[in-house]
């Protein structure tokens, strides 16, 4: 199991701990967000690999104190590579009684919590539910409990600085940072940096702040509970050499579609529309102006995904971004853009649907919409990233297909890898890409027709507006082959859509071929999965083969078309289990494709997998098949 | 930005596609397709620098038959496809024709928004006051009562009306031309290509075959100088047979009214002058629907503000975006060595 | 072949013709789909089976003389059973050369034209792109032609009347119709009557019309080149007894959605925006006021469907059409139908695709997206026509499941069924039916919540505005069980997942077992049809039968669920082969479903299918079953 | 139609929900929700006849917290779904709330034709000036320049004005208010449930998370008597300390100018009277935005016609339908008989 039977002791070296599950919850206005980064950043410079999670509230800024109003931002790092945010946390911070009543299911047996006692007051208490204090009450004997009042430890740490009460009490969770950062042995020298840089102009604020940070630091090394207090040393991983930051999967696509253009030497033109958890994306990318990205921010879905294809129409790299709800309003236009040939890449931050559903939790539950939701027979390509630095990848990935076959793609990630953030090994972008051809755009073409098609590809050319001798009319209307004038042809129309057809299962032959990325080539048990159940999947298949048993993994990042060489891989091992945040989307989609018999593993809950649930879905199989 | 051929100059001929035109035989979107290849010749537009974009509908045809770069998308959507079109070339010319169906139904909000950010676009509403293509239902600008399939008993709506729609959208330019006065609309045409920002026209256009005569009382020769003012800039509004009427506002009423020239003691001085940046007297201008005053034509308001793809492009700036200027982003900020 | 091969005299009757098939054709001003109608009424009259297509322009109305003003109506009618339109013309009526040009590739060899010689004029061929006279050059010799100048044989005819030319020539049709119903034996009485109500009032123009039929009529008998015209004896078919009338799938639409709502107790109100081919119904159902049905035409589909969303909400049966572009803008909005749980009624008259495609042409390409095309797991019961009035009985059951189970229902139904008419034995609404329970609104109910379902059917509670004691609130998030109230608990979101699927699946239940509508109940193939090409397999099976092939036809109208034991009934076959309209959706849906390994027969020419390809396609799957 | 219980009066708590209200501390979301409820309460609204349906976003959480019915939509969509539920049950009393971008972005359109058709609603246009629940964004009210995550360099766009956009779209029934002064808010709200057809109203809210004090200029305390204007019909318009100033033409233009009474000559007679169903009047009105004239609060605008919905139910009217007149339908027409 991830995360939780790691940070028992490990036999080898009994002092270190092989990973760590670290928590920080509390009000939306205690700053559990920028307390996970920092300690996040120090993590990471101690040469920890790690992953990490923010969970927001859904309400913007819920009544200081209740349970829908609690922040948290969990870590799990350690000295190996991290697949998952962790099962169970180790470690648990909690501000306040919303902060611990919401979490404390999350915590393993014998894990450890740090609260602030001072904010456990009756009022408090009443509001998340607790008619007694459970720090006193006995109800939390499972756990081992380190209550301290942050509150006037904080207090007296800043007593000499010139702030107001209220601004003191703001520091708090520096203090708790400063105690935990010395928990797990990393010093305070990465968020000092920050902190002046943050603060730079504002010496009253800045004096506080670091006085918080290290009183907390400090109370750990002498306070007089500190016996009670655990050390924990989680030694540096052993990751491949390189320079390194922290990506969360937004940043990543929005870098990897920058990258994209870039290598295909074309602006891009980013049309969306705000919507949780996609927006991010728009908001990375707003700032990205000097890398000739244009932003617009469209009154609705359907006019962004109709103004990027504007803007591919009129020669740049035209993408749009939404949610489940939001994809669905474009639908009507990506038949457009399918109709008309253009390049287009459509990003979808799935969400737990139908409807507006949970917004703020994940889910993969539209690959059907992706595959097959469209009026007609209308493929595109279907894309879908597996980790927050792999969103680079994919996306790169996106823009070639996109203009190399003048199509949309359509490219899935999902809330938890927009928020959830990686150390990442900043690539060298010229030497570490395959670069692709430059800009498709066509200038000079004696016996232009918009609809002559590449002999390979099927593409069609990309001739633009502005392009003496070029001018052409296109349109949704079913085009004649060749001139792309208006045809009501029967033969023309099956023509054109078996053209339409071949030109996306050509991409086929254009990608790399599937791989198993771990476990033996062939066996009893693959491991199926797509997109972020990437990190359960691989952890649990790790710790399956350590303890001797054959599982292998295989991750698809091509949902359509599918690898060519998936069928065959799939027909080496006795049974494929495939795990999945949705009502078995891949499973019935791969029984369409390749008749493949399967057994799903369904979980529809907002949260993503834990690792213990695939290792005994897993298990489950493995012995069924023993009997045999 | 794009380099253009050496300038020949072109005449309206060399702006028809060799596509046959497939309206029915009397639409009044062939005396517009005409104005409009008219004006592009008068005003000299280079081919491959303009471009016509539609959604769907009888008027939104129009693309194919205009040898320019056309674009023929979907029900609606053309404000929002041209808007994409302008961010990433703002310097094409770019017409955008639409139905009432089309404009004020379902593609009202982008129209909305296209007016609102003031995208440099010259906006030409179709308005035969019926949906054409699809056979004849009523629209949003069709009159209450009006017997259609889909209203067998009578439009039962208050209808759209088109320019005070475009007003209160916020729009800087806005103008009403007809199917009939060929040369007028071209002049309006014109005018609107050459005002910076989103251009509104209203083209008052007879579907012969779904609602013949709607425009009847307007449009017909033997009613048009009374049913009918066009507006010019910094002239008296005057109108009838021998210029005889005109408007003024109703002594100490926020209203106009119609007077006759030596009648009642009215003089040519009581006629008002048009001035086209007076908004509120547009709002006035644009209620006009007759039959008590006459329907106003040619611009009706125009108060140039900046236009919304030029200022992107203004921000925007030349960038030289490079691979190496990327990596430097990505490289920015928290890092940290391995190894 | 269905059609065509049988105008061959039957060798039993040798006098008389099994079946025949006559296209009248010719500009969209020259009244050919009345002239159609009118023929088909005198045909029924006469006791023939029919099928009837309406080919109109996608032009409003084209330039007179163009081939895309062509507009052209079909008419298969017999002695037994007619299912389809047939394959080949066996009669073809051409008012002009664009006519002659657009409709030749259907005639059989052989088969007759009856030209209007008049019409053929240097203009009219050039217009048409012929460079010579068909009529005269030899290049029909494959076929029987009959030139006559019916514009001068009209003017002839109507000389006398007091109207004018213009006037005079537009009764060219009454004269062709006069001609050919006295071909196949029908007399002008129909249609006289028709004339005289039609023309009530304007008796110049009624003495004129009447005057060019009964001269098309005399013609035939007297003419001197009658010895050339051909006399077709189509005898009665033998069709069960009741009252007929002649009905098109739009009407049956309408009809059968108001009888559901009847059965029911319930008002209609039926919102939709205009498209071909949907429209048609929009069009019926304005007029059905005094039957409690409210048509509302919204400014788009988003709207529509929301409107109808709005009014089952306040307890009518919402309901909303439109075709493929339309139903994909609906997509989110059915989202929140089923989160909501309201009852729906979703109308999809499919077209030609992607994007605006070939309205005007047929397809059945939807499928993907009725079954999967929405974001998130967003499961709704799918159902479709197999014949025009067969839609009536499918709008029934769409209504019935709607108010029953509390879900939204797609109705598919295409271009083709649409428009074709076929006579219909008129129901009795009262006896033929089991009437379903009345309206499930819920009024009175001791601790009511919103969420609280039938122990059975799994369906929530219908409680409508203005019911006193019953406020309640809902909408998109996720709800919790029971109460409704917003909830993002994991376990709820999955429980919640697992209600919406269980209950659709649930329909499986409630519904009628597949059955096998013609052929063997076990064999070698079964052909496995959905929606609009019953007609064409019914009669190939029927062919095939009757030369002594065990094939067997099976046709769905339960899509989703399927019915339960469909994957039985296809065991007991070796082969199953499956038509479609569309690149292929039945059959890989049926894969997922079923695991089933079929044949897929894909047509997408905007055309049915015809008897032959369907015939020839299981010929070639038996033959490769022999060589087993 | 629905038979209510007997009447007994209900307070304002009467019309709250048991569901704990979530928006951040300080929101200007809860006066206007404590408005709406005392309003409720005043006007003897039943909560069994009264439904409140909603879009997505902060300002459409509000029917979770009326004790009526409730329907929490879709985004943009709200005033279709309520035109489903009027045409369904005229009789229905239908609040609409939705944000600016609810319903000015993604929604306007349903807006527009909800205002034009009239349907007998009133909408609630909580206008912050930004999208808050998707965190700040900026939304189509936003003023230009706004930084916000979405428009780093400040927004370049024209915004929207709801009240302009609404008299454009033809809407009857047009008002302002704001989420300080709730007893005025109650009052206009009265009159908005009053008026029969569609009543929009513009309702200034702040959001203190993400756009706190955009409206500061207009409603602080310090401010308010000079920046706003309270308008009455019949009533001169007047307004200030001690309502000192007042609005006039200025003489010979179409504009109004703000004077102070007892300067410059100025007399009280020089006020203008407000007339509520002046339209060009209320276009004026609505064009104040400050600082040099009052920003105009209360009905600004009010002349009736005949509401969409209750035209529908006229023409329907009592049909009795019934399986047998259905059957005779269907027998109608051309049949024939076989056997
Ligand atoms: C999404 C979608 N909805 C509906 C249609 C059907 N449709 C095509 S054009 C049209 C309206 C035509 O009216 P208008 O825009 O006034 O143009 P006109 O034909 O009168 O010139 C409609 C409803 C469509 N093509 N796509
Ligand atoms: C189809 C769709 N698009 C986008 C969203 C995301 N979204 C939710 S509310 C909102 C805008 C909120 O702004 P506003 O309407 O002004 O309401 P406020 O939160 O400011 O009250 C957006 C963009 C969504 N839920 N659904
Ligand atoms: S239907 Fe009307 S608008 Fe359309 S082409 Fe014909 S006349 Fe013109
Ligand atoms: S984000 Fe703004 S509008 Fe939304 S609840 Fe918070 S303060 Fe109110
Ligand atoms: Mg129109
Ligand atoms: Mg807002």
């Amino acid at each position: 199991m991830d995360g939780s039977s790691n940070t028992v002791p490990n036999p080898d070296h009994s002092d270190a701990l092989e990973s760590a599950v670290v928590r920080f919850a509390g009000d939306s206005g205690d700053g559990m967000q920028l307390t996970g980064g920092q300690f996040t950043l120090a993590t990471a410079v101690a040469g920890n690999d790690l992953a990490t999670f923010p969970d927001f509230p859904a309400e913007i800024r819920a009544p200081v104190g209740t349970t829908y109003g609690v922040s948290a931002f969990q870590i799990h790092f350690g000295a190996r590579k991290i697949r998952t945010i962790g099962d169970m946390v180790d470690v648990l911070v909690v501000m306040n009684p919303a902060a611990l009543i919401t979490n404390l299911n999350d915590l393993r047996r014998g894990g450890l919590i740090i609260a602030d006692a001072g904010s456990f007051t009756d009022r408090n208490l009443r509001k998340a539910g607790y008619e007694a204090n459970p720090l006193e009450d006995g109800s939390l004997d499972a756990y081992r409990i380190i209550p301290l009042d942050i509150q006037k430890l904080t207090q007296d740490a800043v007593a000499d600085c010139n702030i107001s009460n209220k601004e003191a009490l703001r520091t708090k969770n520096l203090w708790s940072l400063g105690l935990v950062l010395w928990m797990f042995e990393r010093d305070t020298g990465t968020t000092l940096r920050w902190l002046e840089e943050k603060f730079a102009g504002k010496a009253d604020i800045l004096a506080a702040n670091k006085a918080a940070l290290k009183a907390g630091h400090a109370f750990g090394e002498t306070a007089e509970i500190s016996a009670e207090l655990p050390l924990y040393h989680v030694p540096p991983a052993d990751i491949p050499p390189g320079l390194y930051r922290n990506i969360t999967g937004a940043e990543a696509l929005a870098w990897g579609l920058t990258a994209g253009c870039r290598m295909a030497d074309l602006g891009m033109t980013f049309c969306s529309y705000p919507i949780t958890p996609a927006s991010q994306l728009l908001h990375v990318l707003s700032k990205m102006r000097d890398h000739d990205v244009l932003t617009f921010q469209a009154e609705d879905e359907i006019a962004a995904a109709c103004a990027a294809i504007g803007a591919s129409y009129a020669g740049k790299m035209g993408v749009t971004s939404s949610s489940g709800p939001g994809i669905a309003l474009k639908t009507e236009a990506l038949g457009l853009a399918i109709a008309t040939e253009l390049p287009l890449v459509v990003v979808n931050a799935q969400r737990g649907g139908p409807s507006t559903g949970l917004p703020t939790k994940t889910e993969q539950s539209d690959l059907f919409q992706a595959v097959f939701g469209r009026n007609s027979d209308a493929p595109m390509p279907v894309l879908a990233a597996r980790t927050a630095s792999d969103c680079f990848d994919v996306a790169i990935e996106a823009v070639r297909l996109a203009t190399k076959y003048m199509t949309p793609v359509m490219l899935l990630t999902d809330g938890y890898l927009q928020n959830a953030s990686e150390p990442w090994r900043i690539p060298d972008l010229e030497k570490d890409y395959e670069h692709f051809a430059k800009e498709r755009i066509v200038t000079e073409v004696t016996d232009f027709h918009p609809y002559d098609r590449d002999g390979e590809t099927l593409a069609r050319p990309w001739a633009v507006p502005g392009t003496p001798g070029l001018m052409h009319r296109i349109g949704g209307i079913e085009r004649a082959d060749v001139t792309g004038n208006i045809s009501y042809d029967p033969d023309n129309h099956q023509k054109m859509t078996d053209f339409r057809r071949n030109k996306i299962l050509g991409i086929a032959d254009d990608i790399a071929p599937q791989e198993i990325c771990r476990g033996p080539e062939q066996g009893v048990l693959a491991i199926l999965g797509w997109g972020s159940t990437f990190g359960p999947i691989h952890r649990a298949v790790g710790n399956m083969n350590e303890t001797g048993l054959a599982v292998s993994h295989i991750h698809l990042r091509h949902i359509w078309p599918l690898p060519a060489n998936l069928a065959d891989i799939l027909d080496r091992f006795d049974h494929v289990l495939i795990p999945e945040m949705n009502d078995g989307q891949l499973f019935k989609f791969l029984r369409a494709e390749l008749l493949l018999e399967a057994t799903s593993l369904r979980k529809v809950t907002g949260k993503p997998f834990k690792v213990h649930e695939i290792e005994t879905a897993a298990a489950a199989l493995l012995e069924g098949s023993d009997d045999e | 930005m794009n380099e253009t051929s050496p300038m020949k100059p072109l005449g309206p001929k060399d702006f028809a596609t060799d596509q046959d035109v497939r309206w029915c035989p009397g639409c009044g979107d062939y005396a517009i397709l005409k104005g409009v290849q008219k004006t592009l010749a008068d005003i000299g537009a280079r081919p491959e620098n303009t471009v016509f974009i539609s959604g769907i509908g009888c008027a939104a045809r129009f693309p194919y038959y205009m040898k320019t770069y056309g674009f023929h998308t979907i029900h609606g959507r053309a404000a929002a496809v041209a808007t994409g079109v302008k961010l990433a070339n703002p310097d094409l010319d770019l017409w955008i024709v639409g139905g009432d169906g089309d404009s004020l139904s379902i593609g009202a909000n982008h129209l909305f928004h296209l007016l609102r950010r003031n995208v440099d676009v010259q906006y030409l509403l179709f308005n035969n006051e019926i949906y054409g293509l699809t056979k004849g239902q009523y629209s949003p600008t069709s009159r209450a009562g009006l017997r259609t399939p889909s209203s067998p008993a009578g439009a039962m709506e208050q209808p759209a009306h088109a320019i005070p729609f475009a007003l209160g959208a916020g729009a800087r330019f806005v103008a009403r031309g007809g199917d009939v006065r060929i040369k007028e609309l071209s002049e309006t045409l014109k005018r609107a290509h050459a005002h910076k920002g989103a251009s509104f026209v209203e083209i008052l256009q007879n579907c012969i075959v779904y609602n013949d005569g709607a425009f009847g009382h307007i449009m017909d020769k033997d009613k048009a100088d009374d049913a009918q003012i066009h507006l010019e800039n910094g002239q008296p509004m005057r109108f009838g047979r021998e210029a005889k009427k005109g408007l003024r506002l109703k002594p100490g009423k926020l209203q106009l009214e119609a007077v006759t020239i030596g009648e009642n003691g009215v003089t040519e001085a009581d006629i008002l002058i048009h001035d086209e940046t007076d908004r509120v007297m547009a709002g006035m201008l644009a209620a006009m629907e007759g039959p008590d005053l006459p329907v106003a034509m040619g611009v009706i308001y125009c108060a140039p503000t900046a236009a919304f793809d030029q200022q992107i492009a203004d921000v925007m700036g030349r960038r030289n975006p490079s691979i190496k200027k990327l990596q430097n982003l990505i490289e920015a900020g928290h890092t940290w060595t391995v190894g």
